[in-house]
């Protein structure tokens, strides 16, 4: 025997492990174990070939590289003994994945064993391939699969029926072969075939118009009746979960009934009766019950209007909306996002709630009420709306700031009905974490206060007031930088002052300041200098008095490294050295982008809801 | 630039904290947490994070031990260097009190770590590091029955190192002068670095307190002195002491003086530049026949003189992590695959000067390719050995006095051995 | 739902060992709650008598143990109460007792500084300078040099007489303290050379201590000194005599590697002679962790010179085909940086370079490109020759630098590359998707292509670029950036030539050097963090005051994240020894 | 659908992993770490539900381990809760009073349980009394197979003797 496969157990070596005190101890007690492995692999060692895939199998699960030991699952697979078939298959399942292509090695073992005369091996080899199979085994190996969809043993059957749906999902053409079988499962009273083969007939129709039609005509009467009988099943403890028979069933016959209910009046109409009993019936203080609600609220909410059954349905939210189990309160905020569509007023009443759960302690309750929030926001509600939220910005954590500040600012871009008011807001939200905000926001800021002519000066005060505060919120300077460059003389005039306003003063110089710091500042990125080098440009021209200091601090950069720098401070000194004739042509108000046109294409090209 | 530590955090490997110790109450643990661990999550390879890093106002610098971190957090422009340092040394503390610094032994001894926290550091300010005496007043539970009556005297004394009534039947000192050889070759077989480190490792079982002076042939010295040097002096680099040597006193007339901490030490360490031929050479031909076999060719050579012998020499050769079924021979000593390592590693016992070993190894590959794994890293062949009775600077101690004021008699023992450091030659 | 959960794996009989100890440990976290509530104010103050009655306790232990934890509790009204124990503690007979006192000073300043004012406990402070121990010394040293940083009016100023007393009190103490003393004396100006001189002499055994913190604030206070020295013997002296204990830095831990490695990149960038014959130190070894190699790497550019940089390359090379893809690009930048520095090796470090683009190695290219770019702005109209080889990877880019770089050096070509607008045309059908970097270049490379050669195709595509970059995008700079072209094209189109093809000043070689004000500022903070982090103390440094700890900051099951020891702990052995 | 199945400890140890859809082993490795970086921190009163890379993970902590579930969005997490549920009762039941440790040095059995609940990363079964009918059975086949076996072996060495 190879000196190096000292055939320690697969206890020892898991031992041996878990001994080990840093991660550098463990890679090494690995190593040698690999080592080992290999070498015995090498010799074609059989005694030790299912212990040496055991160990593998745990090594791979520690992340470790086990490549070398793939073809020791399909060794054990070829051989006749179930033992080493179970362990063969199971090494299979961890070590490889559709995308390898040993995998292909396998099929013939595997259609063998789909014909095997033992149920248990079948059973194997129906789950590899459900688990694991690539597109082009489950083309070979298909017609193996849905004759077994017929096969004696139940549990074979429900075996076949969900290695159908991955067969189907891998090749879509291959689902019209499965649409008879699955519908024969649907009348069996075994609850693990009855479960697949309604999983196997939700996936068919998701999958094919077809299917979905054919059930819908052969089947939805039989489906209504299995719900009734789970439903009204007496005491059942094999299938009992806090009460309730088999609340997995349930769920999945109230699915299937969704999709079949969907878009078509009379299965709806068909199932009106078990919904209003599942609903009002069902047993709410276990989580168990709790499941079945939700599956049936959101059943009741797809199918065709029937308002009885959606008053049950939205009260059965506001009642998990008030829930103490957060559990319950994220579900609800979940179901609550898909009735809006249905019923956006008995949503809209939770919406003190729901803005309580914005401030939720738990970030994943947070993120759906501000999901939830966003599509609740209205011309009605948004002043009050957006104020709760942009305080909570000051407050909410590190992490929930990007998410919040994209909300608000798209709610404000929605829904703005005075530009004074948006470009306050928009200020409020850079001011407070302008780092977190995407370009295209700013972007956009720009654009509405370049088409708010009145409102230039008002804005270019507010901003030069704010990064005074504010300096280190990067897209709050770039804003402020631009607008200083564009309409810098309103700034120091104080022109088109508005009553609200306080004035102050500014002069020529102090303007130069800011965009001369902001040049300068260690927090400002490659972007926002070069912005100041524009607004530089256009100062020289707008402030004849300070051109020579601008000059001089433009022509600091003609050394950059940087590309684009370089590239400006060069061409920016020559227009102002050299070309003081036609700089005030070049640096004339730029022209205004748009709005209508603008927002358009924006619109076109984003998504209506920023995808999670 | 004044600037302490906020708090102090052991944590675990994966970045929670297990114990802290809060000085100034403006870093909360929950945020230092929540930080270090997305720091280390983000690294998937540990070791590869700056030991320094900022986030919100706070900076943490942290070191790694077994499977524990040791982290401090502060909100001010600290001393880094003296704050890692510390680190470091709080790890000797802990190794000192219990044999090893691990998540387990810190479980077990929450009362005394806490304890040694709060006399290391005061508000964020490094105290006092000096394991052995913080074991005279600072004791394990087993001990704390007794009640120590004050601190040590060495704890605020100019001799913070050494406690006062110490009494040893027989006094005596040993001195081992270590050299090392760090070496670097490039691919092409050029020496790009060559230094040597000294150290001179002290053991002292000294009653009292004794005065010690150290001579060594040192060249500014004998020259000072007026002494002729004919060869036999060398020079130093960079000398490094013991903070029990006077600094200022070595200055003004070299000499080194010093009272000794009891037990081992290292009193000075020094370096050299001059370039050394490598004491020994190796050279490597690799072959790849097929995809999956491979045959490397490596020679040895020892470059030093007939009459020393390196001995416990060990050559570790870098091959493939997936690596099967070793063939090796060799002309001298063994052999064997060491996959921890993802080498071969060749051991001779004794190699004598000028003689020259061959080994010859064939690998097999696996046919299947792990197609995800990252490309393997160059590893250098590794190099260690040990020549007894022979430095490479020629060092030697020519006195070690020990002057106590009851008048003793103590022998000094002086060792001397060479030793190979960081000696790499990289493959082509 | 964790009601049935509960019932699962929780048995400890042969549960995991972990979880175990975890349960064991809830003893403390019971403790510890304890302990915080003792903390509570009226408790506090009832604890204030403990510490007076402690203070005077015979054993120095407790004594000083009192006067540490007084000053941890952080309740205002109580504060009162500790200044006359505190007032006794700092004229103790005990100087381990002294040495915590002084400390306990600073720890009151931060909470009520007027009190401390008021009640002459800085001046006590200050006499403690002049103690016999040196320790006692030290920690006074630091105690005010803190309320120096938190207070506005002069506090602690040294003085000539201050300084003398504290460079003796150098020889005597602890390592901690040392650094405590020379991190305070660096800010001390001497009045002249000659004094400077005297300052340095004092402070130079230090470079030969075995603790490299005390050895780098040693070197800071050095570097400080030698501003004013101006004998240029002297100078080149000390310079001899640093080298070897900043090259012995590199055979420390690694974590302290990396912090003697971010100063001796600001040392060299002032005193680059102390490091010259040095630079195989620099060399990266196998095991070097990423984060000391990145760092070498910086300081091998600065220590590359004629002299030594066909080795220098060899080792570029050699990292140039690592694994660490960071490393890897870095290594390539550096190849660049050096031909930028070193105008008699350019060629040689070029010639690297195309090896490199050669292994396509994706990173590589682009990481290649972007220096090469580089190059061309320092020797213009030298190496032009190499474009056709960079063309070749031109469809391989796909980061916005490097590709750029690519659009850049087309444009600014675009005479000699006789295909230009065709290389250029194939970029231009992306243009609303590039990252805004690279739709600035297309748009400069365009027109400078235009003004080159304003033929039909040019003239199509500046009509295109254009249309692009104003009307088709809201990115303001971009709008901006193009109606001054516009507009200078359509008004002067001489003189837009003048401006946009303007002649370009060589890009100089020292353009990783810092800001000279800033590396003044850095090195007067040499071994702090504001030189491991190249910024001055106030960019990262925010001061908060501390505050009272709540326990809602935990953790709500907090027995899992450990836990500090409150202060009252103390207060409990302190109570009952 | 559920795309994986993860189990690891408070310690942040991978107990048992099982992929429904194909992750590269790198992908496998970030997954996890991003993944017990997510859990573990959540404090037990909040919900038992993270969204994560536009899916969501369903987990249930239990003593020191954590059963994390992927599923789609629109996918029913409540059940999800009930499916772990079921897995830990089954697995209580397989082992008698199951413990972490069984789950290391047993993790093939883990396995195999699994395989009995889900396939393709949907339920296969809701009882429990199946599930465990199914495991025994296939271990006593083999169970009967080693036996088989080492009588063979016997019998070779009783007549080689």
């Amino acid at each position: 025997m190879n000196p190096f496969s000292s055939g320690t157990r697969l206890r020892d070596m898991i031992r041996a492990i878990r001994a080990c005190k840093t991660a550098a101890e463990e890679r090494a007690v690995v190593r040698k174990e690999s080592a080992a492995i290999r070498a015995a692999v090498g010799e074609n060692d059989n005694d030790y070939r299912h212990r040496n895939l055991a160990k593998l199998m745990f090594i791979h699960m520690l992340g470790y590289p086990t490549h070398f030991g793939q073809m020791e699952c399909l060794k054990l697979i070829a051989s006749s003994g179930f033992p080493e078939k179970r362990i063969g298959y199971l090494g299979l399942m961890l070590l490889l994945d559709e995308r390898q292509e040993v995998l292909m090695l396998v099929t013939n073992s595997l259609k063998q064993d789909l014909n095997h005369s033992n149920q248990y091996i079948v059973g194997l080899a129906l789950c590899a391939l459900g688990n694991i199979c690539s597109a082009e085994m489950a083309r070979d190996l298909a017609p193996e699969v849905e004759r077994l969809l017929q096969f004696r043993d139940p549990n074979v059957r429900k075996k076949a029926a969900l290695c159908s749906i991955r067969i189907i999902k891998k090749v879509p053409d291959l689902a019209e072969n499965f649409v008879n079988p699955a519908a024969a499962l649907l009348k069996e009273k075994h609850h693990g075939v009855l479960l697949t083969g309604l999983q196997l007939c939700t996936d068919l129709c998701k999958i094919s118009e077809e299917a979905l039609e054919y059930f819908r005509k052969k089947c939805t009467e039989s489906v209504v009746k299995a719900l009734k009988d789970v439903v009204n099943s007496p005491y059942a403890p094999e299938y009992d979960i806090s009460g309730i028979t088999d609340p997995f069933l349930h769920i999945r016959l109230l699915r299937f009934l969704r999709i079949l209910g969907h878009g078509d009046a009379d299965a709806s109409d068909c199932m009106n009766d078990i919904l209003a009993q599942v609903a009002t019936k069902t047993e709410s203080n276990k989580n168990a019950g709790n499941a079945i609600l939700y599956e049936c609220v959101e059943t009741i909410m797809s199918i065709e209007d029937n308002s009885g059954l959606r008053v049950l349905a939205i009260n059965i939210l506001g009642r998990f909306l008030s829930n103490r189990d957060n559990n319950i309160r994220y579900v609800a905020l979940n179901m609550l996002m898909r009735a809006i569509t249905v019923d956006a007023q008995a949503v809209q009443r939770h919406r003190a709630t729901i803005l309580e759960c914005v401030k939720d302690s738990d970030a994943s309750i947070r993120k759906r009420a501000l999901e939830l929030l966003y599509l609740l926001v209205n011309e009605s509600n948004v002043k009050s709306l957006t104020k709760e939220l942009i305080e909570h910005l000051e407050v909410s954590e590190q992490e929930f700031k990007g998410d919040l500040t994209a909300k608000i600012c798209s709610i404000v871009e929605k829904f703005s009905t005075e530009k004074i008011w948006y470009i306050d807001q928009m200020l409020k939200v850079l001011s407070e974490a302008g780092n977190f905000v995407k370009d295209d926001v700013w972007h956009a800021l720009i654009v509405v206060i370049s088409n708010a002519s009145n409102l230039h000066g008002y804005t270019v005060r507010s901003l030069y007031k704010a990064v005074q505060t504010s300096g280190e919120q990067e897209s709050l300077v770039r804003v402020a930088v631009w607008c200083i460059g564009e309409y810098g003389e309103m700034l120091v005039n104080s022109t088109g002052m508005l009553d609200i306003e306080e004035p102050i003063t500014v002069t020529e110089s102090d303007a130069v300041d800011v965009i001369e710091i902001a040049l300068k500042h260690h927090t400002s990125d490659l972007t926002t200098q070069a912005m100041c080098l524009i607004a530089l440009l256009k100062l020289s021209s707008r402030f004849p008095a300070c051109s020579q200091r601008i000059k001089e601090i433009v022509v600091q950069n003609k050394g950059s490294l940087v590309l684009e720098l370089q590239q400006r401070s060069i061409e920016f000194n020559y227009i102002i050295e050299k070309h003081q004739n036609i700089r005030s042509s070049l640096v004339e108000r730029m022209p205004v982008l748009d709005e209508a046109t603008y927002s358009g294409k924006r619109a076109g090209s984003l998504p209506a809801t920023i995808p999670t | 630039m004044a600037g302490a530590a906020s708090a102090l955090f052991l944590l675990d490997i994966k970045g929670r904290v297990l114990v802290w110790r809060d000085y100034r109450g403006d870093v909360s643990s929950v945020q230092a947490e929540k930080f270090f661990t997305k720091l280390i999550e983000k690294e998937g390879d540990q070791g590869s994070q700056d030991p320094v890093a900022y986030d919100n106002g706070v900076t943490y610098m942290f070191v790694q031990h077994n499977n524990v971190y040791l982290m401090t957090a502060s909100r001010q422009n600290c001393n880094a260097a003296s704050l890692l340092l510390f680190l470091h040394r709080v790890v000797d503390v802990f190794k000192h009190y219990f044999e090893e610094l691990e998540e387990e032994s810190l479980r077990d001894n929450f009362v005394v770590v806490y304890e040694l926290l709060d006399e290391m550091m005061d508000f964020g300010y490094p105290q006092y590091t000096e394991a052995k005496i913080l074991s005279e007043f600072i004791k394990t539970d087993a001990y704390r029955m007794e009640v120590t009556q004050r601190p040590p005297m060495a704890v605020t004394n100019a001799v913070s190192w050494r406690s006062e009534g110490i009494r040893y039947n027989k006094n005596e000192v040993f001195l081992d002068v270590v050299e090392s050889v760090n070496i670097l070759v490039n691919s092409n077989g050029q020496i790009i670095r060559s230094d040597v480190v000294g150290a001179l490792k002290m053991r002292t079982y000294l009653s009292g307190m004794p005065e010690c002076k150290l001579g060594l042939n040192d060249r500014v010295l004998l020259e000072a002195q007026g002494r002729t040097t004919k060869g036999k002096a060398i020079d130093l680099d960079d000398i490094k002491f013991h903070q029990c040597v006077r600094l200022a006193r070595f200055e003004n007339d070299r000499t080194i003086a010093f009272v000794p901490p009891d037990g081992s030490f290292d009193l000075m360490t020094y370096r050299l530049s001059t370039q050394v031929k490598p004491l020994i050479w190796v050279e490597a031909q690799i072959e790849r026949h097929s995809r999956s076999r491979m045959e490397i060719t490596v020679k040895a050579r020892s470059q030093f003189k007939e009459r020393s012998t390196a001995t416990n020499v060990e050559i570790e050769f870098p091959v493939p992590s997936d690596a099967t079924n070793p063939n090796v021979r060799t002309s001298m000593g063994s052999a064997s695959y060491a996959p921890e390592k993802d080498a071969l590693i060749w051991k001779i016992k004794s190699f004598p000067g000028g003689k020259e070993y061959m080994l010859r190894a064939e690998f097999t590959l696996p046919s299947i390719t792990d197609e995800e794994a990252p490309p393997e890293r160059k590893a250098p062949i590794r190099v260690k050995f040990e020549i007894p009775y022979f430095t490479v600077s020629g060092i030697q101690v020519r006195y070690l006095k020990i002057i106590e004021k009851s008048g003793y008699q103590a022998l000094p023992w002086v060792r001397y051995i060479t030793m190979a450091g960081e000696y790499e030659l990289r493959l082509a | 739902m964790s009601g049935h959960d509960s019932k699962y794996f929780s048995t400890t009989k042969k549960g995991e060992i972990p979880e175990l100890k975890e349960e064991l440990n809830s003893q403390y976290k019971d403790k510890r709650k304890d302990a915080v509530k003792k903390s509570q104010p009226d408790l506090a103050i009832l604890a204030v008598n403990t510490f007076v009655k402690d203070s005077q306790d015979p054993n120095p232990l407790i004594r000083a143990l009192a006067v540490r934890t007084m000053g941890c509790i952080r309740v205002d009204k109580i504060t009162e109460y500790l200044c006359d124990p505190l007032q006794r503690c700092l004229k103790d007979d005990d100087p381990y007792v002294r040495k915590t006192a002084a400390i306990c000073v600073a720890k009151l300043y931060d909470i009520n500084a007027e009190l401390v004012e008021d009640r002459g406990f800085l001046e006590a402070l200050k006499d403690l300078i002049s103690d016999n121990n040196p320790m006692v010394v030290a920690n006074a040293v630091a105690a005010l040099a803190e309320i120096q940083e938190n207070s506005s009016s002069p506090i602690f100023e040294i003085t000539g007489n201050t300084l003398s007393k504290l460079l003796t009190a150098l020889n005597e103490c602890t390592e901690w303290g040392q650094v405590f003393i020379l991190d305070a004396l660096s800010k001390y100006k001497a009045a002249d050379a000659r004094e400077a001189e005297n300052i340095v002499e004092r402070v130079t055994p230090r470079l030969q201590h075995a603790n490299c913190a005390v050895v780098l604030s040693a070197v800071k206070m050095i570097l400080q000194q030698m501003e004013l020295i101006t004998s240029t013997d002297v100078v080149r002296n000390l310079c001899k005599k640093m080298a070897p204990p900043l090259v012995t830095l590199l055979s420390a831990e690694p974590e302290i590697q990396y912090v003697a490695l971010r100063n001796i990149n600001l040392i060299v960038q002032r005193r680059p002679t102390i490091l010259a014959h040095e630079i195989k130190v620099f060399f990266c070894k196998y095991n070097d962790p990423i984060y000391v190699k990145m760092e070498k790497l910086e300081i091998m550019i600065k220590l590359a010179s004629d002299r030594n940089i066909d080795q220098v390359l060899l080792e570029f090379k050699e990292y140039a085909t690592e694994v660490d893809v960071d490393f890897v690009r870095k290594a390539v930048r550096a190849i660049g940086r050096c031909a930028i520095k070193l105008e008699r090796a350019a060629e040689r470090c070029i010639s690297v370079l195309l090896e490199l683009i050669k292994i396509k190695v994706n990173y590589v290219v682009q990481e290649a490109i972007i220096v090469i770019k580089d190059i061309f702005r320092r020797y213009p109209n030298t190496y032009e020759s190499i474009i056709a080889t960079l063309c070749e990877s031109l469809d391989t880019l796909d980061e916005p630098e490097a590709k750029a770089s690519m659009i850049w050096i087309i444009g600014e070509y675009a005479e000699r590359i006789d295909n230009a607008d065709e290389l250029l045309e194939s970029f231009l059908e992306s243009f609303p998707e590039e990252p805004a970097q690279v739709q600035l270049q297309l748009l400069t490379a365009t027109v400078k292509l235009f003004l080159k050669k304003p033929t039909e195709g040019p003239q199509q595509m500046i009509q295109v670029v254009l249309n692009n970059a104003t009307v088709e995008t809201d990115n303001p700079d971009l709008r901006d950036r193009a109606y001054i072209y516009w507009r200078l094209l359509s008004t002067d189109p001489e003189a837009a030539k003048d401006v946009v093809l303007a002649e370009k000043p060589v890009i100089s070689d020292d353009s990783n050097q810092l800001d000279p004000s800033l590396l003044d500022e850095l090195l007067s903070n040499i071994a702090t963090l504001s030189s491991v982090y190249h910024k001055p103390p106030e960019a990262f440094v925010t001061r908060v005051k501390t505050t009272q700890k709540t326990e809602e900051e935990d953790y709500p099951d907090g027995g899992e994240t450990g836990y500090s020891e409150s202060p009252s702990h103390a207060v409990d052995s302190a109570a009952s020894p | 659908m559920i795309h994986f199945v993860l189990l690891f400890s408070r310690q942040g140890k991978v107990r048992l992993t099982k992929w429904y859809s194909p992750y590269s082993q790198k992908e496998r490795t970030k997954v996890i770490r991003e993944l017990s970086g997510l859990i573990l921190p959540r404090g037990p009163k909040l919900c038992h539900f993270v969204e994560w890379r536009g899916f969501k993970v369903v987990y249930r902590r239990y003593a020191s381990l954590y059963f994390c579930m992927c599923i789609n969005q629109d996918d029913n997490e409540l059940e999800i809760l009930e499916i772990i549920h079921l897995f830990v009762e089954v697995l209580d039941r397989y082992f008698g009073s199951v413990c972490e440790l069984d789950l290391i040095f047993n993790f093939h059995k883990a396995y195999y349980i699994l395989d009995e609940l889900l396939i393709a990363g949907e339920l296969q079964e809701s009882s429990k009394k199946t599930v465990a009918r199914l495991i025994a059975a296939q271990d006593s086949l083999v169970e009967a197979a080693k036996e088989q076996e080492s009588s063979i072996s016997n019998i070779i060495v009783q007549a080689t003797k």
